[in-house]
């Protein structure tokens, strides 16, 4: 019951939220949605340990041998929780902005979320692929409506591309349907596929490119940061904190089980191209002017990471992926926060026209700074954890590319704390001069995931509990 | 050669350079007097292979209906000399080749089955005998067998009626 | 039977309804009733409780099929009366017989999804094709209307030369005008397969060219956009839909003979056909600028997607035609419904309709990402059958075709969304003619069924196999 | 009693919070009390721990929880205290502490906020360092590694409205990650090969390295640790940053940037002189850059002007002194020269702060002199100070850099030779300092002048104290030479390994004690005699100038490693994703347009040209009939 | 007669009508020879009714077969003439608008 809850909240109040009118009546109901949803989140990881109540299966297309299974295990309860807890710190961060024809924005928003629980939770393939469009179609009605000034254009493209993508998987999925014994689109007869020949490897990159397009790792990339930069923030939150995670968790549920053999003699290629993706995209952040498309370089490194660190194709790398998954969406969710929150008050959000802010905002000046710390993985942040198991699946890999991919580390230092010195060191300058404390919402927001930021830092131990069953299932399958 | 065999050549001659005519002629009204020639040569096939009904038929209702329309209507419009404008002769040109292209290949295609797959050795086509072409078996399988396509093809009639009405009443 | 003789009769009404009846709302009533009658006819018969038999000596084989797809016809034809009948009184003096070819049409349509010898299918493509021309040019004093009839009749009847040269060929080949005749069986020398004569083939290859032609395939397309766009709107809906599919439901019936394993020229026939239509649908639509024939070379690109329906031929294929027939047809008679309202039909007139006409601007969006195959839409299954059929199938090609595609139905995407950016993020004010709320009412049910449809395609399956 | 060693960081951590979260509504007064007395309970805890230790041995690991538990990796949050641990508790707490208290005066113009963040994040930086000795594994060291550089990152910019200290902030911060690369890959290459980064206990890291570890995974190891040490000990190449994290406030200086924090490198080789004994190009590798890092620290500290940069620079030299200790095998001695330098480091940078503070945040000695009557205490406990490091007997700074000059000889005379070289460089420099302050005439304003004054009981008191340690601290470790029985070797030796000494006879070894006393003498009294007169106030010429410059090391630093990576970065960003990716991309768009452009030019709309198509398209279909078997090959290349 | 003199005849009878389809922009003209096209199809088919029923023939005098391809150009006839009418309307129905009959005179629907 749980699963189906997950999904059926956000989709329902979603669907609701398109006839409210008010602009304060939409985002009451939709925060109260979205804590709903993390409350049944929050039982449904913590207490329900029968089998019964994680999972719902019901029939759906039987001609087409596609049923309606969704579950939650390890990795589905983490994304699950994440997306939950997502939400509503991103209503709630964002509470006193005001969008034209609020209803429909959060009716959007709820959906995609409704379309984000769908994939973390589907166990089947062509409902994996539904809800795989749809957490995409409201992200390009919300980027397109309520984005910035070339909003149109780069969503555009930021969709083409996406979509891509997704028919390509579609195309592999309706392969692997084919194969399979009975006709089926069930995970588990996907699994119990062994495909071999030159042909599973083209499935292979079927499912690859669109999953690395979603990620993205290089060279795929170049749709996120225009996206990002355009979008309104509290979608960027969604889009970089959750859902890039899809392409993520969608490697390590979709694609390595599935391709074992493929995903060997591939993986040298693919953490190649992810690691130069991590050092390409460090080096440009460092450069970047704009605090959101710093943050959207960064994001594309340290997904970079986590892709690499799934094709080292050991249990500690891919544990450590699965936390950071987790962790990343906490911390790059604060990140944005912060950026929307000056950007709302200051109008802009240039480097060049920014400093000072930390004599104007202290308390906002603390609370980025700790989140800074967790986005370059500083121990006792949660990010660390997972870097450091990331680091060692990938250097049990091959020594050299994680020697190289280490100096991501580095430059990761650099360009967080140019922003940190940027914005909130130095002298205020005349955009910064009249600036003051951000409101007690956005305050409390960060101050909670700042709270997650260390606690899970400290004791990182139940999440990581969380992934023995996955990685067990992943790694059992090689 | 026999009296057939000339025939059938005249025909097939005389059906050739008139349809060739139809192409060649400026006037409109020629192209159509020498239409209503290759329709004749065509009966003339017709009665040579003993298809008498379709020969008649052929005569009252392309020759005699279909191209009194023709002719009717070209008349109507006073199209004495067509003012064919020389820019396209390009189009002309790839017109022809196009079409020389077509035949040549069709006719490569029959050569193929006449010569490699030898699908066509000893078929004939029977000339003086049998009956069928006669219109007591043609009426008995019309109004038989193709009693359906037949009635149907009222509906053609019809569609056709309403529509020379629709298109054609000035108003 | 049943619809073939009842809609010929009805459109014998209709003509003479336009003498009997004055007024013109009276005669889009008369045409709904006959529909509704119609329908329920050809329901009576699907079901077995009230057929006129006639013996057709085999000329006609009803299927379960064919019963199916004249329903779905019938019923896309009912919905598009009921939202553009008041448009098609405006056009001509003569909308009692323009209803009447349209029920002709349907006369037509009935014999294409049940015919069994060359002859019906000859007979069946022109009782449809003959009231088209008549119907696109039902606007005399428009030029393009003129223009666009001209060119479809000339074209139309050279194909109609094309496919008796086959058909004659076919019959020199195989003595039998029968759909059995038709053989596809073709092997590369040497290989295992019988080889079927070759004045078979070539005939066969004239009778493809000129299907191909009336689906509008590439290479025989040319005449769709034209005469799509130049047609009056109400009428290029009509054609592009519940023709089209019908033209389609011919060629794979004919194509279909299960006997006979398809030879390799036919599978690179089909392959090469399959993507000149989606390059040349796909690509030239994106260039375009008025919305109109946008969904001419749309319509061109959908049938990109139905031929894979021929390629493939086994059971989903033709589950994926009606499908495909539901989800193109009410997606696209609603788009040319809503586009016969707009005062401009360029891209630029659309800007700013969510603001003006919401409801509208949604519906439209839902029938777009319809075409578009966007999930959650009647659509995204048309096209899923449609690629599914070719993975069952197998073969050399499959899985690239299948690639192929999808990359253009991304590149759809692009024009497609298009109009949506215009309703919903361009700035301006979308000039429409007036909107009843009948009319709001119609939309909406249509887009209920594609999304009815694009959540549980089983339910119209199922109701297939009942 | 074990329970105790939770206390330790656990009452930085309470004091950290207070004033961090408190910092807005606690008064100064407040703030002060209880970030110094944090620190102060702390040190009597460590005291406690410490007598423990030293009378009934190591304490046992002490686990808190699982940090990470992977199944093929465990890894505790586990303290350890043993002798080496103990011994750096008390230095941590006890100085830290003393600069607390310092603090409370020295910062008592802030304003109350920033002054609960300074105490906040001097806390903070405590409980680092307390983790990073404390930890029984080198995960846990690597948390505290990365606390303290966080510390100093903050309190290097604590004055955040200065743009050049962040700079040096985030210098600081990025070179020591630089350094925590290289030990993360060490962890990782451990992990790798034994599976566990326990230092101790049977299944430890240590009492498997010898049996598990191949002579080239040990030298890799060791090696890259000593890139951690590197980074975070300032040693060449990556020392630049400790002088200029001379923008902190003087206290802090003081603490991390000489007493503790920088030693943590000295720590960690100390903890794992196991593995070290086990590879001797590590060593030697340890050995010669703590030697050219001592010499080419002290050259440039020469030539310095400003009073906290020559600290800097005497410190830089100093670690390397550390290091060489370490790389010669004389681990007791460089632990011995941690704990002496502790002192009298602090010592002089707190005098320094106190000299700073009288002149008004006036740091160039060119302008002081004289000093010596207006600020007596400070004078005192500074000369003590300078005499310790100088090295002249009987204060500490003999005693610890003696022995690790001997060690030094009996590995190699060379070694010694520049060991000694660098003593006398030392004196020379710290004298020069010391004369251009203290004596001669005030070059300052008048105003300075006016204002001169002696400062607060709260910063001389820790003054004296330490001035105490620094003369008695080297008593600890007097060695058997000179009658003593160096307790500290004693204390340490369970944890240490002590190298097989080439033992020095006797006579040699006084020999040296005396070569160097005497050199340091001679360099003292030219120094003294040179700048107490005539101090240098133009800017250096010639090899000066060089020196003055620090060797343009930051300079070729930039050219060779900031300003290509910068012009790669702009490259990167500027071409490749522009018209690179993004370029490739959007080209997939504009051919789609262009395509979509040229083939509608096909629908031309005449009927012939279509029908021309169509018969075209038919002589196609028949050629392709008539070449089936060939273009079917050539189809089927294609596409399988 | 063999069959393929038939066959070539028909042919050839038909490209010239293709030919003209292609070459002609009078449409009448146009339409005419897809007339000519249809009377070649119509010659074929005879001649292939003529060919299937030889075969039956020469078992069966009473033999029907073949029948049916006379009867098919019948059908064709129909729908010829039934063609023609809606034909010559639309271009009568142009001529009235443009007083041309050139099947490129109007070319306003194009790209």
């Amino acid at each position: 019951m749980v699963p189906l809850l997950l999904i059926l909240l956000p989709l329902i109040s979603g669907l609701l939220s398109f006839f409210m009118k008010g602009s304060n009546a939409a985002k009451a109901w939709a925060l109260l949605s979205s804590i709903l949803t993390l409350i049944v989140a929050v039982i449904g990881v913590c207490s329900c340990t029968k089998y019964g109540c994680l999972n719902y299966d019901t029939a759906w297309l039987p001609s087409l041998g596609s049923r309606f299974t969704i579950g939650l295990d390890g990795m589905g309860k983490m994304l699950a929780l994440l997306t939950a807890i997502s939400f509503p710190v991103v209503f709630g961060a964002t509470y006193r902005n005001n969008y034209k024809n609020p209803g429909s924005f959060y009716a959007l928003m709820l959906l995609t979320q409704a379309g984000l629980m769908g994939v973390f939770l589907s166990l089947d393939g062509l409902l994996f692929y539904f809800f795989w469009e749809l957490a995409l179609i409201p992200v390009y009605f919300l980027c397109s409506t309520w984005g910035g000034e070339k909003r149109i254009a780069v969503t555009f493209k930021f969709f083409i591309y996406t979509f891509i993508g997704s028919l390509l998987m579609l195309v592999g999925i309706l392969y692997l349907y084919f194969q399979t014994p009975e006709h089926s689109f069930a995970i588990k007869d996907f699994y119990a596929l062994h495909l071999v020949g030159k042909q599973q490897h083209l499935i292979f990159w079927l499912f690859f490119i669109a999953f690395a397009i979603k990620m993205p790792i290089f060279p795929f990339h170049t749709w996120q940061p225009d996206a990002y930069e355009q979008s309104p923030t509290s979608v960027t939150m969604v889009l970089s904190g959750v859902m890039v995670k899809m392409g993520i968790f969608a490697v390590i549920r979709w694609l390595v089980p599935i391709f074992p053999e493929a995903t060997k003699y591939y993986s040298h290629t693919i953490i190649i191209l992810s690691v130069i993706g991590m050092i390409y995209a460090s080096l440009i952040a460092i450069k970047q002017d704009d605090v959101k498309r710093l943050i959207a370089y960064s994001s594309i490194a340290h997904i970079g990471l986590m892709c690499a660190a799934i094709f080292a194709g050991n249990a500690i790398g891919l544990k450590g992926v699965m936390v950071q998954m987790f962790n990343h969406g906490i911390n790059v969710i604060g990140l944005w926060i912060v950026a929307d929150a000056i950007e709302q008050q200051l109008g802009t959000r240039k480097f060049s026209e920014l400093g000072g802010l930390a004599q104007k905002a202290p308390t906002l000046a603390i609370l980025l700074v700790v989140m800074a710390l967790a986005n370059i993985a500083l121990p006792l942040t949660n990010a660390f954890v997972g870097e450091f198991l990331m680091f060692n699946g990938l250097f049990q890999y091959n020594v050299y590319i994680a020697a190289v991919a280490g100096i991501s580390i580095i430059l990761g230092a650099v360009y967080t704390l140019n922003m940190v010195q940027k914005i909130f060191y130095g002298n205020t300058v005349e955009s910064t001069i009249n600036a003051t404390e951000v409101s007690g919402n956005v305050q409390w927001v960060l101050v909670a995931l700042v709270v997650i930021v260390i606690a899970l830092g400290v004791y990182p131990q139940p999440l990581i509990n969380l992934t023995n069953s996955t990685v067990a299932a992943v790694i059992g399958v090689h | 050669m026999n009296t057939t065999q000339i025939l059938f050549w005249f025909l097939s001659g005389l059906a050739l350079v008139s349809a060739l005519m139809v192409l060649l002629s400026k006037n409109p009204i020629h192209s159509i007097l020498w239409l209503i020639l290759v329709f004749f040569s065509i009966s003339g096939h017709y009665i040579l292979l003993n298809a008498q009904f379709l020969a008649i038929v052929n005569l009252i209702v392309y020759a005699g209906a279909i191209m009194v329309l023709f002719l009717f209507v070209v008349m109507l419009m006073n199209l004495s000399k067509e003012k064919e404008d020389q820019k396209n002769v390009w189009m002309k040109l790839s017109g022809i080749i196009a079409g020389g292209c077509f035949l040549v290949s069709t006719c490569n295609v029959i050569f193929n089955a006449q010569v490699v797959s030898k699908e066509l050795a000893g078929k004939t086509a029977l000339l003086k005998e049998g009956s069928i072409g006669l219109i007591g078996p043609l009426g008995k399988a019309l109004f038989n067998d193709y009693v359906v396509p037949f009635e149907i093809s009222s509906v053609l009639f019809l569609s056709a009626m309403v529509g020379a009405v629709v298109i054609g009443k000035k108003d | 039977m049943n619809a073939i003789i009842l809609s010929a009769l009805l459109g014998v009404v209709m003509m003479f309804s336009g003498i009997v009846l004055k007024s013109k709302p009276a005669i889009v009533s008369t045409a709904l009733a006959s529909l509704v009658l119609l329908l329920i006819g050809n329901l009576l018969e699907t079901y077995g409780i009230f057929s006129i038999r006639v013996n057709t000596h085999d000329m006609l084989d009803f299927t379960k099929f064919g019963y199916f797809f004249n329903t779905l016809a019938i019923a896309a034809t009912l919905l598009y009366v009921i939202l553009s009948g008041k448009d098609v009184i405006k056009v001509g003096n003569y909308p009692a017989d323009c209803f009447a070819l349209i029920f002709f049409v349907l006369c037509g349509v009935s014999i294409l999804s049940s015919f069994n010898n060359l002859l019906m299918m000859f007979i069946g493509i022109e009782i449809m094709s003959i009231p088209l021309y008549i119907l696109t040019g039902a606007d005399k004093k428009n030029l393009k209307s003129n223009e666009a009839s001209l060119k479809y009749f000339l074209m139309g009847a050279f194909s109609t030369g094309l496919m008796l040269m086959g058909i004659a060929l076919i019959y020199g080949a195989s003595g039998s005008f029968g759909i059995e005749a038709v053989k596809l069986a073709n092997a590369v020398p040497g290989g295992a397969l019988p080889q079927a004569p070759i004045l078979d083939v070539i005939g066969l290859m004239f009778v493809f060219a000129s299907l191909l032609f009336k689906v509008s395939a590439a290479p025989f397309h040319f005449w769709t956009p034209d005469v799509y766009d130049g047609a009056p709107s109400v009428f290029t809906s009509f054609m592009s839909t519940i023709v089209k599919a019908a033209a389609f439901v011919a060629f794979i019936h004919l194509f279909e003979n299960k006997a006979t394993e398809m030879g390799n020229i036919w599978k690179m026939l089909m392959v090469l056909t399959i993507i000149a239509t989606l390059l040349v649908g796909n690509i030239t639509a994106v260039f375009q600028q008025s919305v109109k024939r946008m969904l001419a070379y749309s319509s061109i690109a959908q049938a990109g997607f139905m031929l894979f329906a021929l390629y493939s031929r086994n059971d989903m294929a033709k589950e994926g035609i009606l499908l495909y027939t539901v989800a193109y047809s009410v997606a696209t008679v609603g788009i040319f419904a809503i586009l016969i309202k707009m005062k401009d039909y360029t891209f630029d007139g659309y800007n700013g309709l969510a603001k003006t006409q919401p409801l509208l601007a949604a519906c439209n969006t839902v029938f777009l990402l319809s075409l578009a195959g966007i999930p959650l839409t009647a659509g995204f299954f048309a096209k899923y059958w449609m690629l599914a059929s070719v993975v069952k199938a197998g073969g050399a090609f499959a899985i690239w075709l299948v690639i192929i595609a999808v990359l253009f139905a991304a590149v759809s995407v692009y024009y497609y969304f298009r109009v949506i950016q215009s309703m919903y993020f361009k700035e301006g004010n979308a000039e429409t003619t007036e909107i009843s709320q009948g009319f709001k009412i119609g939309l909406l049910v249509m887009a209920a069924i594609i999304l009815y449809v694009g959540i549980n395609p089983d339910g119209l399956l199922q109701w297939f196999y009942l | 009693m074990s329970k105790l060693v939770y206390l330790v960081p656990l009452f930085p951590l309470i004091g950290f919070l207070i004033n961090g979260l408190g910092r807005k509504s606690l008064s100064k007064s407040a703030i002060g009390v209880i970030g110094s007395g944090a620190i102060l309970a702390s040190f009597v805890t460590s005291l406690v721990l410490f007598f423990e230790v030293k009378n009934h041995g190591a304490i046992p690991v002490q686990q808190l929880f699982t940090f990470i538990d992977v199944q093929t990796l465990k890894i505790a949050f586990a303290f350890q205290v043993d002798q080496l641990s103990s011994l750096f508790l008390l230095i941590i707490t006890g100085i830290g502490f003393l600069i607390h208290l310092y603090s409370t005066a020295y910062m008592n113009n802030e304003e109350p906020q920033h002054y609960g963040r300074y105490f906040a994040y001097l806390n903070l930086f405590v409980f680092s360092m307390l983790l990073l000795v404390l930890g029984a594994n080198y995960v846990i060291m690597f948390i505290g590694w990365e606390g303290v550089g966080l510390c100093s990152y903050l309190l290097i910019g604590y004055w955040f409205k200065n743009d050049s200290y962040n700079y040096a902030a985030k210098k600081a911060f990025v070179m020591n990650r630089i350094g925590d690369l290289g030990f993360l890959l060490a962890i990782f290459w451990i992990i790798v090969r034994l599976g566990t980064v326990e230092y101790g206990g049977v299944d430890g890291v240590f009492a498997n390295a010898a049996a598990k570890l191949s002579s080239f995974d040990v030298t890799l190891i060791t090696i890259l640790l000593f890139v951690g040490a590197m980074g975070k000990s300032a040693q060449i190449p990556l020392y630049t940053w400790l002088p200029d994290a001379m923008a902190g406030p003087t206290p802090v200086s003081a603490l991390i940037h000489a007493a503790t924090m920088v030693t943590a490198g000295i720590y960690m080789i100390a903890r794992s002189n196991v593995l070290y004994s086990m590879s001797h190009i590590a060593m030697n590798l340890v050995a010669i850059i703590g030697l050219v890092t001592a010499l080419f620290a002290a050259t440039i500290a020469i030539k310095q002007n400003d009073i906290k940069k020559v600290l800097a620079y005497s410190t830089v030299s100093q670690l390397g002194y550390m290091f060489l200790g370490l790389g010669v095998g004389a681990y007791t001695g460089s632990v011995f020269h941690v704990m002496t330098h502790a002192f009298f480091k602090a010592l002089l940078f707190l005098g320094a702060g106190s000299v700073i503070h009288a002149m008004h945040h006036e740091q160039d000695i060119r302008n002081m002199g004289g000093l010596k009557k207006k600020l007596p205490i400070t004078h005192i406990t500074f000369l003590l100070g300078c005499l310790a490091i100088a090295g002249i007997p009987p204060f500490s700074g003999f005693f610890s850099k003696d022995e690790i000059l001997a060690a030094a000889y009996a590995h190699s005379p060379i070694y010694w030779g520049v060991g000694v070289a660098t003593a006398g460089l030392t004196a020379f420099y710290m004298f020069r300092l010391y004369a251009t302050t203290f004596l001669g005439t005030f070059r300052g304003t008048h105003d300075q002048e006016h204002h001169l004054h002696e400062s607060p009981a709260a910063m001389t008191v820790p003054l004296i104290i330490l001035a105490a340690l620094s003369v008695l601290g080297g008593f600890i470790g007097v060695p058997e030479i000179l009658g003593g029985h160096h307790e500290l070797h004693h204390f340490l030796a369970p944890v240490l390994t002590t190298e097989k000494h080439h033992e020095i006879e006797h006579g040699t070894e006084f020999m040296l004690m005396g070569v160097s006393v005497a050199l340091a003498a001679i360099a003292i009294a030219v120094a003294i005699l040179k700048y107490s007169k005539k101090p240098e106030l133009q800017d250096a010429t010639g090899f000066g100038k060089l020196l003055a410059n620090k060797w343009y090391i930051d300079e070729l630093y930039d050219m060779v490693v900031v300003k290509p990576l910068n012009a790669i970065a702009v490259f990167f960003k500027n071409i490749i994703e522009k018209s690179g990716i993004d370029g490739l991309v959007n080209g997939v768009g504009k051919f789609v347009n262009y395509s979509s452009r040229q083939l509608r030019l096909l629908q031309s709309g005449q009927v012939n040209a279509y029908v021309l198509m169509m018969v075209l398209s038919i002589v196609v279909m028949l050629l392709i009939w008539l070449q089936e078997g060939v273009i079917f090959r050539v189809f089927a290349k294609l596409f399988y | 007669m063999p069959i393929q003199y038939y066959i070539y005849l028909a042919l050839a009878l038909f490209s010239i009508g293709v030919i003209g389809v292609l070459v002609r922009k009078n449409a009448i003209i146009v339409f005419m020879c897809i007339e000519l096209m249809l009377n070649a199809v119509n010659l074929l088919l005879v001649a292939f009714s003529k060919m299937h029923h030889g075969v039956a023939f020469a078992i069966d005098k009473a033999s029907t077969v073949g029948i049916d391809g006379q009867l098919f150009v019948f059908f064709i006839m129909v729908v010829a003439a039934a063609e023609v009418s809606v034909g010559l309307a639309i271009i009568v129905m142009m001529y009235r608008n443009t007083h041309s009959v050139d099947v490129n005179f109007l070319n306003r629907l194009k790209n």
